[in-house]
């Protein structure tokens, strides 16, 4: 057990907290992830790229830093920014999804005219994966791209489309071999969101605010050259990209950011003469999950260490989404108890605490909790692939429906 | 023998339930939760044929003179159908105080108007539970000063039973001067509740009854409100059941995955049990008043932790839909959530069950 | 609702009382469930029987007081005897399951050879039903019975046969008919413990106590007619009686009883200077455990009211299984935590708390959750009879694998 | 950068692991523990050539000097395999108690004959989490008098540490006048603790440093009983799947099921982040002392809860054969249980560490 990073990545870190006493002022205010990055967010980003303190391992001439993968630089540069306060870099979809997928997949002319202007967020993507009807079982989906005059032209409805008013191009996943296995006659195509016959419709949610959208294609006319990889491929390539290290474990210290907010929201809570703290009930509750998120955070300080030897994360890592996901809803389900009456106000009421956050949070955590695989999912997954338990039977009937259990993660938001 | 509804209470089960099937489907509601006062006139007043507003409102006042029973199988299909209509307040807190400890003036003069769903009076006893943010009312022997939050059935109340420190009511007129009004926005939009700022405000006290009228409302409004979350509960079962039977993935309904049939059963097996807690609460409320306290506390905080966690697998059963507002299915995760957190939370209402049992020291 | 019994039945209680008060003192003491009943019991049991407050709505001719059913009145006599700490009667699976059998399936001479003098306890029985390989899947029996001789020629092996090294007799589910479908192939039979062939080894649990037996057959030579129902039949004879109210709901009171003893444990249980019910968050789980066994008394007067009116008992029924057993198990978790270290005293130890009655009950407790039907049968159960929801689709492979998830529930010991 | 055991933590993880497969099959394991000590000599004298009863002992009296992350890594693989041997209380407490307070005489005549495997000391610090049954021992500056319960490692025991009322620690001579054992039998039967009863019982204190020593005890023993929960805990997982592939119903093996294999997945989703808690309270043990007593909490509470599921979870999937003695599958869920309770029911920890936060008024 040697948890010192080294004295060459202590020297890294102070670099980056230089960086950030010098020009943190510069960050932007918190961006909405939905959101079009402002001009200063954009500056703020090419900044960041300057010093490789994102798009660090994208190569130069795509645009990035160009340097060698160090995830224990990519660690020190989440802890510092985290810890800081300061957005670390633009983190949407075309910078966390499509750009792998053109770096492994994509044609060469593809990379040079995608990928710079995507990390310096000049270029907003959204993406196109789940349908009404193809949540959990994402290769299911139907929207068609049939082949006419040198064009695919695409009819269907995406759903979970969460920057799709904002975005200038979509990368999508369509069935053009009608005729193919399930799985096989998915292609991947990107195009832009001027194209006519795309309708865009705000999806709102149980939190009462419209964090995503539903897309409509109908008769869509994008050229045959706008794809990623083959005809028919397009279920591996969407796949292809969901094993890397997306951006490294997303914000390490979120669960015990909300546990912070917890303990103080139960410090300053006044129930009576005294606050919720002061409740040896609520209090045993928070402990409990105190010792929940310690257990998280080093589980993945684990997998970290883990993927320093090049090993795969195995059950440690395969456990993290259902358990993180569990917990960060248990934490706000407590502060709403700690609150008692005052945890059911929402909507911009008077007295309501720190904008609504904890109801909004129990909602949305509860859609993390279906969303990118159910915790059903998610329990065939740790069974099938962690502990190597059987598979289900295939079933008599209808014969020629697939077992498609093994659903990538990560991706699809709708759900069982 | 005989434990459960009668057919009679069926009767007014199934009369309900119909009128508001017909009256007051998830667009309706909708409509009504994103308008600024939620109460439904459609809806009051197919209701109000059928004589729900003065069930609880004595023989003598034109009322039905009904028990708690029925009005917990009124407020279950309330719950069942989210209908944005006032009632645990208004129509059962209201005359129940009145009914108690009201002058025979106030008696005459509101309790006829309520039973004719003419009169809404808002109840506020939080207090009486949990002081929050400093609130509480002084009663000085001639008015009182202070905040009373969560006044129940809160826009569009003619005026105001309040609870003061002291655990007396007291009735205040909605114009009465020094008396200021603030609307409370919670989760659950197809209800309504507010604050109340004393400022030397001239009341009328009820009866002092050394807080046995205020214990008595307690009692009502927890069986109510666990009542409420019964109805909400078994909607959001149902539709989960329906849901699970006619959505497929991989080539199946998910229905007939082991995994989603047992998130049924467990949702199933925990809310079966409710209905007769909430049933025999509602009946100990009229005819066992020595066990009255403590069986509405069970029945408040059991149904509390039982139906969120319904309310959470009902929407995970839902998948990606349930989480959209296009189902409308938070209607009922959010009434649920009400139901758990007003009158206390489920922590809060076992503490006082403890007490009543003489199991704490300090109470 | 109307929860008093009425006049007539306040009369019966009366009744009820005045022969507790006068004859009470007659009664056993308590008498292990397992055990051959002692003389005293045998003469108690007839007293029961001649004042019909045992084997109540069996027929005068085959040795019962033969009354009309009167459901309030059994309910009556449990109560009584419950508030009294009386036992009453004997209840064991002579008299619970194969009394009823027989009634409804067995021969004129059946009954009268063996009705009364299982009643009066003169004949005890044990059961053979489970198997090691046939639990959850009871109908996979394998013990066989082939005919030679005219005689049944049993071999194979039963496990749970609680009573067997006390019994006389046994009925047994056999395979007679190799050949037939799963379900198809079972016949039920009575035999002799004494035959020649058997051997009963006590089967030690995790409580560290022997409370069942396994029971191994080789070549027991067994009449052709000592047969319940037609060969091939016994699958059905075994489960037409399942739905019987056998004996009522048990002792409806059992899990109040509980719970007061952990209410007793609890204030009496020191730590420090105070109580264990001093301690907020043990006494915030008390509490609500005492909720949850609120919800079931009321939820078995609920049923206990449907069956008056003639209604199965629906949801509120199905549910009691999982429900009470899951409870049952969470009561005895609690008083371990309650009493602290001292929870793991045991084995008869210095300082052990009520001879170890919570930590045995913990432990048994479990084997009730896995037996009668494993909590996942029951959800399977109350999924598929309760809220109809759609039966698993079969298998393509093995294609002769029958799929018979609906096993009858409440007898097969052995588990998933 | 290296979170986790080192190479040389994980050969003598594989050499432990090793010997006990071969020494400590469930059938010796069973005969220790319907004996009347449950300690095996086979083990013992397996486990003394990899050099692990002087781990903890420091060098210059002849141990390894090892860490508490080494001690874990041990304690768990003794958990694994329910193994019959003295080790929390004897090699672990009682060495960290003597080099940290004990005389030099002491530490020279009781270290190496404790790194040898040739002494056993059994410690008594049950005391100092909570007082039952009026236990604790009082030190009048010469003499003990007064009851200590839970020695760990008690059977055979050539001598005892045991923490006085105010938190000092005393070396008592097995034989000393006035001391009465009295051995508990708890349902793990493969461990053995056992209550002291002085009279005027002469010992020799260890140094009064206020309290320090008894702290360490504290946490260096929920780390460790949360280790080997770990170990046993592990254990039952592996078991559970193996038994779900084998075992057959409904002409399927039952780890086909959607609902045994959830339950399979649950606990490991909930053991697995247990392993990074506990080794990270190890390593704090020795190298962060200031959060070392909160992170043992949590190791402690948080292992506690989790395992109690995995146990009985386990033996659910077991079904009846998980019930019975036959398979022995309850040696861990009796180890299981035993280290849930001991040291502290997660309850009692869960308060302390809320105390250590200064969460609490009353620590």
């Amino acid at each position: 057990m040697d948890l010192d990073y080294g004295p060459q990545y202590d020297a890294f870190r102070e670099e980056v907290r230089q960086f950030l006493q010098t020009h943190g002022h510069r960050a932007p205010d918190g961006q909405g992830r939905a959101a079009r990055p402002s001009p200063e967010a954009v500056e703020w980003q090419k900044l960041l790229i300057l010093h490789g303190y994102t798009a660090r391992t994208i190569p130069k001439e795509y645009g990035g830093y160009g340097a060698e993968p160090d995830i224990l630089k990519s660690r020190i540069i989440a802890e510092e920014f985290s810890r800081a306060g300061i957005p670390a870099g633009l983190a949407n979809q075309g910078i966390s999804m499509l750009v792998p997928t053109l770096l492994e997949l994509g044609t060469e002319a593809q990379k040079r005219q995608w990928i710079e202007p995507t990390l310096n967020g000049e270029i907003v993507w959204c993406q196109g994966y789940s349908e009404p009807g193809a949540g959990s079982d994402l290769a299911a989906l139907k929207t068609s791209a049939r082949v006419e005059n040198g064009d695919f032209v695409i009819n269907g409805q995406k759903i979970w489309t969460s920057t799709a008013k904002q975005a200038d191009m979509i990368f999508c996943l369509v069935r053009t071999e009608p005729d193919a296995p399930k799985h096989g006659g998915i292609s991947y195509l990107i195009f832009s969101m001027d194209t006519p016959g795309i309708e865009v419709r705000p999806l709102k949610t149980m939190t009462g605010h419209a964090e995503f959208n539903e897309t409509f294609f109908t008769d869509v006319r994008v050229p045959l050259d706008q794809i990623v990889g083959q005809r028919g491929q397009g279920w591996y390539v969407a796949n292809a990209t969901l094993g890397h290290e997306r951006g490294m474990l997303g914000d390490p210290d979120a669960l015990e950011n909300r546990l912070q907010a917890l303990v103080r929201l139960m410090q300053k809570e006044r129930i009576g003469q005294g606050c919720a703290m002061d409740n040896a009930v609520l209090r045993d509750r928070l402990v409990a999950l105190q010792a929940e998120v310690a257990a998280m955070k080093f589980n993945g300080m684990r997998i970290l260490s883990n993927s320093l030897r090049g090993d795969a994360g195995g059950m440690a890592k395969l456990v993290v989404k259902l358990q993180s996901c569990e917990l960060a809803h248990q934490i706000s389900a407590l502060a709403i108890d700690a609150m008692g009456e005052m945890g059911i106000l929402y909507h911009g009421s008077e007295r309501e605490r720190e904008d609504g956050a904890w109801q909004w949070n129990y909602m949305f955590q509860l859609g993390l909790i279906i969303g990118g695989g159910t915790a059903q999912i998610q329990k065939n997954i740790i069974a099938e692939r962690g502990l190597e338990m059987p598979r289900e039977p295939k079933f008599a009937t209808p014969p020629a429906v697939e077992q498609a259990t093994a659903v990538a993660s990560g991706q699809n938001k709708g759900a069982a | 023998m005989d434990f459960g509804l009668s057919q009679d209470q069926e009767m007014l089960c199934d009369a309900i339930s119909r009128t508001l099937a017909d009256t007051c489907p998830l667009d309706h509601v909708r409509e009504c939760a994103e308008g600024s006062v939620p109460f439904s006139d459609n809806v009051r007043s197919a209701l109000g044929e059928i004589g729900i507003w003065g069930m609880m409102v004595p023989e003598q006042h034109d009322g039905l003179g009904m028990t708690m029973l029925d009005a917990a199988a009124v407020a279950e299909q309330l719950g069942y159908a989210v209908a944005p209509v006032p009632f645990i307040g208004a129509h059962v807190l209201a005359p129940l105080a009145l009914a108690q400890g009201g002058s025979e003036e106030l008696k005459a003069h509101w309790l006829p108007r309520i039973a004719k769903g003419e009169a809404q009076i808002a109840v506020a006893i939080a207090e009486t539970v949990e002081i929050r943010d400093r609130a509480g009312v002084d009663f000085d022997g001639a008015k009182l000063d202070g905040t009373a939050l969560f006044a129940l059935d809160f826009l569009e109340a003619d005026a105001f039973l309040v609870a003061d420190t002291a655990g007396r009511m007291h009735f205040v007129a909605g114009d009465a001067a020094g008396l200021e009004k603030v609307a409370l926005k919670t989760i659950d939009r197809t209800r309504s509740v507010g604050e109340l700022r004393f400022s030397g405000v001239a009341g009328e006290a009820l009866a002092d009854d050394g807080g046995a009228t205020v214990r008595r409302l307690r009692d009502a409004g927890r069986v109510l409100l666990a009542a409420d979350s019964l109805g909400a509960g078994q909607a959001m079962i149902e539709k989960a059941v329906d849901y699970a039977g006619q959505r497929e993935q991989f080539g199946r309904v998910i229905g007939s995955f082991q995994a989603v049939k047992h998130m049924c059963a467990e949702m199933a097996a925990r809310h079966e049990p409710c209905r007769s807690l909430v049933w025999y609460a509602a009946h100990a409320f009229d005819a066992t008043p020595d066990e009255a306290s403590l069986v509405a506390c069970h029945a408040k905080s059991h149904t509390g932790e039982v139906h969120r966690f319904v309310a959470r697998t009902s929407t995970e059963v839902h998948g990606g839909m349930g989480f959209t507002d296009l189902l409308g299915l938070h209607f009922w995760f959010k009434r649920i959530g009400f139901d758990r957190q007003v009158l206390g939370s489920p922590e809060a209402v076992r503490a006082e069950a403890a007490a009543l049992q003489g199991w704490t020291q300090v109470a």
